[in-house]
């Protein structure tokens, strides 16, 4: 470049288009290369895979770069090494999402039967019941996990939608729209134990201190759904063009009905893809249950009255209480877990299928 | 009422139904669920809950009527006025404080070559308040002859949270080797004193087994695999079975306030009686002596399982399952007369 | 519609529209309505805090679970919860920017899409088994590597070990990469945003002039995106602040400040504390859990709306 | 049922900030009126203050009278809503209501706002509205398929037959065209001309061969400089427009000197 | 230091959407080179294809042939890289790099191959290339402000400095007036007159007078029907093309029948 730059030198010179390039099997190889090398050190100075892999990739990083370097030059090397550096982050990103996977799925899929899903844990010691001698499970625990959260549903997602609708709709620049979307943002990052310290002081204040009910839970949960809900469904009306609504003030309709009928219709799918995801958020969530529902060892269909012992709290009671059967209940915890991921991703799927299905077929 | 050699007739138990609630101490909380599941096979209708909301915790909801029953690892006293709020709750009459768990508190230890520890008292004050750090340390030496103990440093686990445990385990250390542990009984443990903090009794057993030269204490019910060491008592190092630690309470005296239907202990954790294991875990049941009006339902099955609980066959229970101490013979049957003596109108 | 086929001019004033007036008036009532839900139910948030906190100001000893006042009692926790926090974003912020440029600039639009979809499964994966999965899996997996760690790297403080070495994986070390991994898809998801919102126009600027995609990268992507960024890192923050479950069950910590990440003492963080300690709790030590709460809302609170705030301040200058 | 629109000094805002200033006109009915000028010159916000449309933007003003049929469109007491029952718009870009049929949104103008209907009534105004929007023989035997699955001029005659389904007096299109390829573009000149005779016809267009095929009477609208309110520079019969401009920014506009 | 484009047969592909096919022309060194035609029919995706940017869009892909000076740009083994900085480019809208001041964004280009510069030689390098642009006296006080700053027609000049800074051959433009002011508009115009001594221009617009007033020769893009490629209709000499095409859709589409 800088001879190009040279004053008296008023004709420029093309530079070579053609360039030395690396060969398109050059990365493979030198992946191979650094493995194994990195693989017979390792086998003779005993590392365990965790080490190999990591000396691996740190020969491959300099070597690859180094030869990126030599053969293409300086900034095709910083090209390339960078290229390396963003995608190990996705390896590495993917460690702990296998792991998880395969430790829920390895030690969860033995229990997993149909009397884990008809039983509860009345009268059982150890594996069985000690009266029947059925196995314990986990029915209880499905029972409060679903009631708990359609009655936090039932209350989060009207409250939800109908604050974004004056978000998007009504309020649009006024200052009071503008500090409810940002407090509904900040609340999203509410800690969902002090949501549950909510429920539980303002349910205590008004119950006595003994209060505890899958319905505490609700509303701690709903606390933790309605700015998820309403983010949700902001965006979605956003994304509903101005033109439908100016089409529908053009034919005459009022604005509630254009909500109604037009553009509350149209992002139908995003929002139930919202509301899915923020159940789906809300189903796995344990502190504030722990906090305000109790536990019991029975199912418990009544949210207003009594214990409720959810999916969660099943999980983490089980491993944490430990003594004689620590075992059998850590057994149960890892198949009660694995029953909580497979609800939670059905959802998560769910969620985007509902978007998929709903979303208004655009023109283009 | 009959003969109540083992709690109460099974023919009456048979027909209780419906539903009673208590709760208190977490110690007692795996013996509580093996004894609400063996209830079962006796009163197949009754359905009863043990919320294992703490000490503390039980009693205050015992007092504001929300529990029908309580446990509690340490008896009512009038320090906080707990005493007589708890005689108004119960329409004026004195509490029934009843022992109904008994489980001795094992020195669990993961040292490798290690299974036969004798431990000191002064030694075990020692490690836990920082003051001997390695394996190798004369104070252990003196009493473990034969055995190699490695020149590692011990990782010394205890509660992190508020624990009845640490206020035992303390109040013995306290009693025996004031000279060592100088940090008097508590409840929540000195950091000041080091060492590793580990949730809940679980969480110790945990640190201890995935620890390397660990050791640690926590009710022997859930020391599962691990050695425990013995303790030094008198002249002899006793390990901590059931019946040593049952012993316990036949060399305490009474606590002041103790009367019939109280019958609470100060524990001596400085016996010198052969066969006594010293650090002990007791855990009593609290309830009132007469139920009346809306309460007469639920009183009636706290009774039927109360006298469950502390029939030979309910003890033995607790023991198979839950690994607490049976109550000796002796003690037991003041115990179930205790239990005998709850009307219900 | 069926009278205007006559040629009567028809009629503009509103007598006739009143019922509609109505209708509007009614629904955006209630849609306010409903916005002044939210305030109230933030607002009741720190109310209800306060008040059954505030009396754990004036009780002390016992009810401090033994410290003497409550300052000293949630002084370490508070320095637990900041520790365990910025220790996952030191973590995390690297690889959500690459991962989010792996999602926005690296993988095939297509193939983006998808792997998008594999780190928002890391979200869907309840905190509760996080904490089952780093309690009985990660932490002993990693007590080798804090082995190594103090062994060759003890002079650094963070290393030391303590006296004894490393004798557990679950310390604020193993915290922290839990939560990381727990942070990671929203820190991810919002980098991902702010980087597809980059401009085509300055993209292809910058390939124009004969940039390498890094250097493309580098001088339109990342200046674009750095508020967005920072208050991605910043939310991530006000999730792993306030993470509870996986604390709980992964971390064996105590009441104690110490900068070493792998020592056999931890300090531990005012959620898990809370959640370990709430059903043992009973008169005035409840308070103080509250009262620990309390602070927790306050700093999460704080450190969201910064977050938020750069959030939407980029949004205006974007 | 075609309307005449009298304009007299109008000023129309967004916020603070004045978009269009002064303008006299006085459009006849069942005639095709065209607007024309450069981006930004204020055409669409204009068009827009015609049947209040322009006023759902939040802080959207208009000052002056547009007299239609004797009312005042901005006298107090009259409703917008009924204002843009009586005065149909049709839009740049097509937006047929993507939830709803073909069927369903020629008839959205009736239903949205609940009025009930014979299914016969309903069948005869689909259909007509159709016919009357040269689209009934393209989408008779698909009535029940989603309006987004036209093409792009085909979903700008379903607009027109949504608008025209509710019987205005007057049509407004903003570019209705400029989205479309030429043969759809030439479909709906067809229809403008034959729609003018029942209807008060009011375009926007950037192409000004556009203007002088539809047209009856065009309008410039232009800008002093940017940043300045738009302004109505010139309003004649689109002949003499086009041949013998009044104006000399018209004459170098038509003659693509700017813009 | 201007080169000649020849190009042979080059298809164009979205994925596997053909976007343009059979183009066959040749540029001429140091002349400006005009494309013209109805939106969509792939003026600007041929003109990327020019210096390798098309396929920066995901999936984007280009056959046949171009070939300047002596080197076909997609034979094997040509970095794209090198390509783009022989054949520089300027877009419909301007770009300048939000975060740089005016100086910075100059240079942006030369940076990325010297990282070291002495501040001298960069000082003539900013003012060559912004006299080049005909921008140097208006912003030669306020180089370190931002180039944001700027208004849309500075900036677009802005954006040719910052394309010129680097020596290219040919500079490639994509309607670089059409979101320009009428000023703006000219000041540019004048300056790629200037421009053609120095370098080969390429350059789309959808204004057929500029086309005829900027350019030496005139391509004129078609598209058969919606869907279809778009071809090259006719290329020839500006002058010709305008006063007698060879074509009669060119004819069509210049009289303003369509488009
Ligand atoms: N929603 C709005 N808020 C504020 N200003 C606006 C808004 N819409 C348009 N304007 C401004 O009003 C003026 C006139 O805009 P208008 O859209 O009416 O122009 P136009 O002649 O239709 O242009 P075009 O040919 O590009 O459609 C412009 O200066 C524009 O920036
Ligand atoms: N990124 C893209 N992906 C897929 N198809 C594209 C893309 N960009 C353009 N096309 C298609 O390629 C064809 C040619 O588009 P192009 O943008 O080159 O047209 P043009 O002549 O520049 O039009 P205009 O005058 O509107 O700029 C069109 O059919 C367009 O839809
Ligand atoms: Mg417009
Ligand atoms: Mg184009
Ligand atoms: O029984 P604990 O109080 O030690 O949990």
């Amino acid at each position: 470049m800088t001879e190009l730059l040279e004053p008296e030198a008023p004709v420029r010179r093309p530079i070579p288009l053609q360039a030395p390039q690396l060969p398109r099997w050059a990365p493979p190889v030198a992946l191979f290369l650094s493995l194994a090398a990195a693989g017979l050190v390792g086998l003779l100075l005993g590392w365990g895979p965790a080490g190999i892999a990591v000396v691996a990739w740190v020969l491959f990083l300099v070597g690859f770069t180094g030869w990126a370097q030599a053969i293409e030059g300086r900034r095709k090397a910083v090209d390339r090494m960078f290229a390396t550096l963003i995608w190990s982050t996705f390896v590495i990103a993917m460690v702990p999402l296998v792991s998880v996977t395969w430790e829920v799925v390895s030690k969860g899929h033995g229990i997993i039967g149909a009397d884990f899903f008809a039983n509860d844990m009345r009268g059982v010691l150890g594996e069985t019941n000690i009266v029947t001698g059925e196995p314990g499970g986990i029915k209880h625990a499905l029972v409060g996990t679903l009631m708990i959260t359609l009655t936090a549903t039932a209350m989060a997602v009207p409250v939800g939608v109908m604050a974004a609708i004056y978000l998007v709709e009504y309020g649009k620049r006024t200052r009071f729209a503008r500090t409810i979307t940002f407090l509904v943002d900040v609340m999203t990052g509410i800690p969902s134990i002090v949501a549950g310290l909510f429920a539980f002081s303002l349910l205590t204040l008004i119950f006595g201190a003994a209060y505890r009910s899958g319905f505490g839970g609700s509303v701690a949960l709903a606390v933790i759904m309605v700015p998820i809900v309403v983010r949700a469904t902001e965006e979605m009306l956003k994304l509903v063009p101005d033109e439908l609504r100016e089409a529908s003030y053009a034919l005459g309709v009022p604005k509630w009905r254009t909500i109604v009928k037009v553009v509350l219709p149209t992002a139908f799918g995003g929002i139930a893809t919202g509301v899915t995801l923020a159940v789906a958020r809300v189903a796995g969530e344990t502190a504030p249950l722990l906090i305000i529902a109790g536990s019991t060892t029975v199912a418990n269909w009544n949210v207003f009255e009594g214990r409720m012992m959810t999916l969660p709290v099943f999980i983490y009671s089980s491993v944490t209480t430990g003594g004689k059967y620590a075992a059998e209940q850590e057994a149960r915890a890892w198949g009660a877990a694995l029953v909580l991921v497979v609800i939670v991703m059905s959802l998560n799927l769910l969620a985007r299928l509902l978007g998929k299905i709903f979303s208004p077929k655009t023109g283009r | 009422e009959g003969d109540s050699g083992d709690g109460g007739d099974a023919a009456d138990l048979a027909n209780l139904s419906g539903e009673v609630a208590g709760g208190g101490a977490s110690s007692q909380e795996a013996a509580q669920l093996a004894w609400i599941a063996g209830f079962t096979t006796v009163a197949p209708e009754a359905t009863v809950t043990y919320d294992p909301v703490g000490s503390g915790g039980g009693r205050e909801s015992f007092i504001s009527g929300a529990f029908a029953f309580a446990g509690s690892d340490s008896y009512l006293t009038d320090e906080e006025g707990e005493l007589t709020s708890a005689t108004e709750r119960c329409g004026g009459e004195a509490p029934i404080q009843i022992p109904n768990y008994i489980s001795p508190i094992a020195i669990i230890h993961n040292v490798e070559g290690v299974d036969d520890l004798n431990l000191s008292p002064e030694a075990l004050a020692g490690i836990f308040a920082g003051k001997i750090t390695k394996w190798d340390d004369p104070a252990i030496a003196a009493t473990n002859e034969g055995v190699s103990l490695p020149s590692a440093a011990i990782d010394a686990v205890h509660r992190s949270d508020e624990s009845g445990t640490t206020e035992n385990f303390t109040d013995y250390l306290d009693a025996v080797a004031a000279t060592q542990w100088d940090a008097g009984v508590v409840e929540t443990w000195p950091e000041e004193y080091g060492g590793q903090g580990a949730q809940g009794t679980s969480g110790v057993v945990d640190a201890v087994t995935s620890g390397t030269n660990s050791i640690g204490y926590a009710d022997a019910s859930q020391a599962g695999d691990l050695a425990v060491a013995n303790i030094g008592v008198g002249e002899e190092f006793v390990a901590p079975t059931p019946d040593a630690a049952a012993k316990i309470l036949e060399v305490s005296p009474p606590a002041e306030g103790a009367s019939d239907t109280a019958l609470i202990f100060d524990l001596d954790h400085t016996t010198a009686e052969a066969g006594t294991y010293p650090i002990v875990l007791t855990s009593y049941l609290i309830a009132c002596q007469t139920y009346s009006g809306d309460e007469a339902a639920a009183g009636e099955l706290a009774k039927g399982y109360l006298s469950y609980i502390v029939s030979a066959e309910g003890q033995q229970f607790g023991a198979d399952e839950a690994g607490s101490a049976p109550l000796s013979d002796e003690l037991s049957s003041q115990v179930q007369d205790v239990v005998e003596g709850i009307t219900v109108e | 519609m069926t009278d205007t086929t006559t040629d009567q001019p028809p009629r503009l004033d509103d007598s006739g529209s009143r019922a509609t007036r109505a209708g509007d008036s009614i629904f955006s009532g209630l849609a306010s309505a409903a916005g002044l839900t939210i305030l109230l139910a933030l607002a009741g948030v720190a109310l209800f805090l306060v008040i059954e906190g505030a009396p754990a100001f004036t009780a002390s000893g016992e009810s401090a679970y033994g410290k003497d006042n409550i300052v000293v009692y949630v002084w370490p926790l508070l320095y637990g919860t900041l520790l365990a926090a910025v220790l996952a974003m030191v973590i995390v912020t690297p690889l959500a920017v690459g991962l989010a440029l792996v999602i926005s600039h690296y993988a095939p639009r297509r193939v983006g899409t998808y792997l998008g979809y594999l780190i928002d499964l890391l979200a869907a994966v309840p905190s509760v088994v996080y904490g089952l999965w780093g309690r009985v899996v990660l932490a002993p997996a990693l007590l080798p590597l804090y082995l190594w760690l103090s062994d060759n790297l003890g002079w650094i403080p963070f290393f030391d070990g303590g006296e004894s070495g490393p004798t557990h994986g679950r310390t604020i070390f193993t915290a922290g990469i839990v939560l990381a991994v727990m942070a990671l898809p929203i820190v991810t998801a919002i980098c991902r945003e702010v980087f597809i919102q980059t401009p085509r126009i300055h993209e292809e600027a910058a390939l124009a002039l004969g940039a390498t995609k890094w250097e493309m990268i580098r001088m339109t992507v990342f200046p674009y995106a750095r508020s967005g960024v920072i208050s991605a890192v910043l939310l991530g923050l006000g999730r792993a602040l306030g993470e509870t479950m996986a604390v709980a069950m992964v971390l064996s910590g105590a009441g104690i400040i110490t900068i070493d990440l792998i020592g056999t003492q931890n300090p531990s963080t005012i959620a898990a504390n809370i959640a370990l300690n709430f059903g043992n709790a009973s008169g005035s030590k409840i308070n103080t859990l509250i009262f620990s709460g309390l602070v927790l809302f306050v700093v999460s609170f704080a450190v969201n709306f910064v977050g938020r705030w750069i959030a939407s301040r980029g949004e205006v200058k974007g | 049922m075609a309307k005449s629109i009298d304009v007299s000094d109008v000023n129309i805002y967004y916020g603070d900030f004045l978009a269009v200033e002064g303008v006299n006109m006085s459009i006849r009915a069942r005639s095709v009126t065209a607007f024309i000028g450069p981006s930004g010159c204020g055409k669409s916000t204009f068009l827009r203050s015609l049947n209040r449309m322009h006023e759902v933007i939040p802080g959207a003003r208009v000052e002056g009278k547009i007299v239609v049929d004797a009312q005042d469109l901005y006298a107090p007491g009259v409703d917008p809503v009924a204002v843009r029952r009586q005065i149909g718009m049709v839009f740049q870009r097509p937006n047929p209501f993507p939830t709803m049929s073909i069927y369903d949104n020629v008839l959205a103008g009736n239903r949205l706002n609940s009025k009930k209907m014979k299914k016969s009534e309903a069948d005869d105004i689909v259909e007509k509205s159709l016919r009357g929007a040269n689209l009934w023989t393209e989408v008779k035997d698909r009535l029940g398929k989603p309006g987004m699955g036209l093409s792009g001029g085909q979903q700008q005659r379903l607009c027109i037959a949504r608008a025209i389904a509710v019987e205005p007096q007057v049509l407004l299109m903003d570019e209705p065209c400029s989205a479309l390829d030429p043969i759809s573009t030439s479909a709906i000149e067809d229809l403008i001309h034959e729609l003018k005779s029942e209807y008060t016809i009011v375009i926007v267009t950037h192409n000004m061969q556009q203007a002088a095929r539809v047209s009856d009477e065009t309008g410039f609208f232009n800008l002093k400089a940017t940043g300045e309110p738009g302004h109505l520079v010139e309003f004649n019969p689109t002949a003499k427009m086009f041949a013998n401009p009044d104006n000399a920014a018209t004459e170098a506009y038509i003659s693509g000197r700017f813009g």
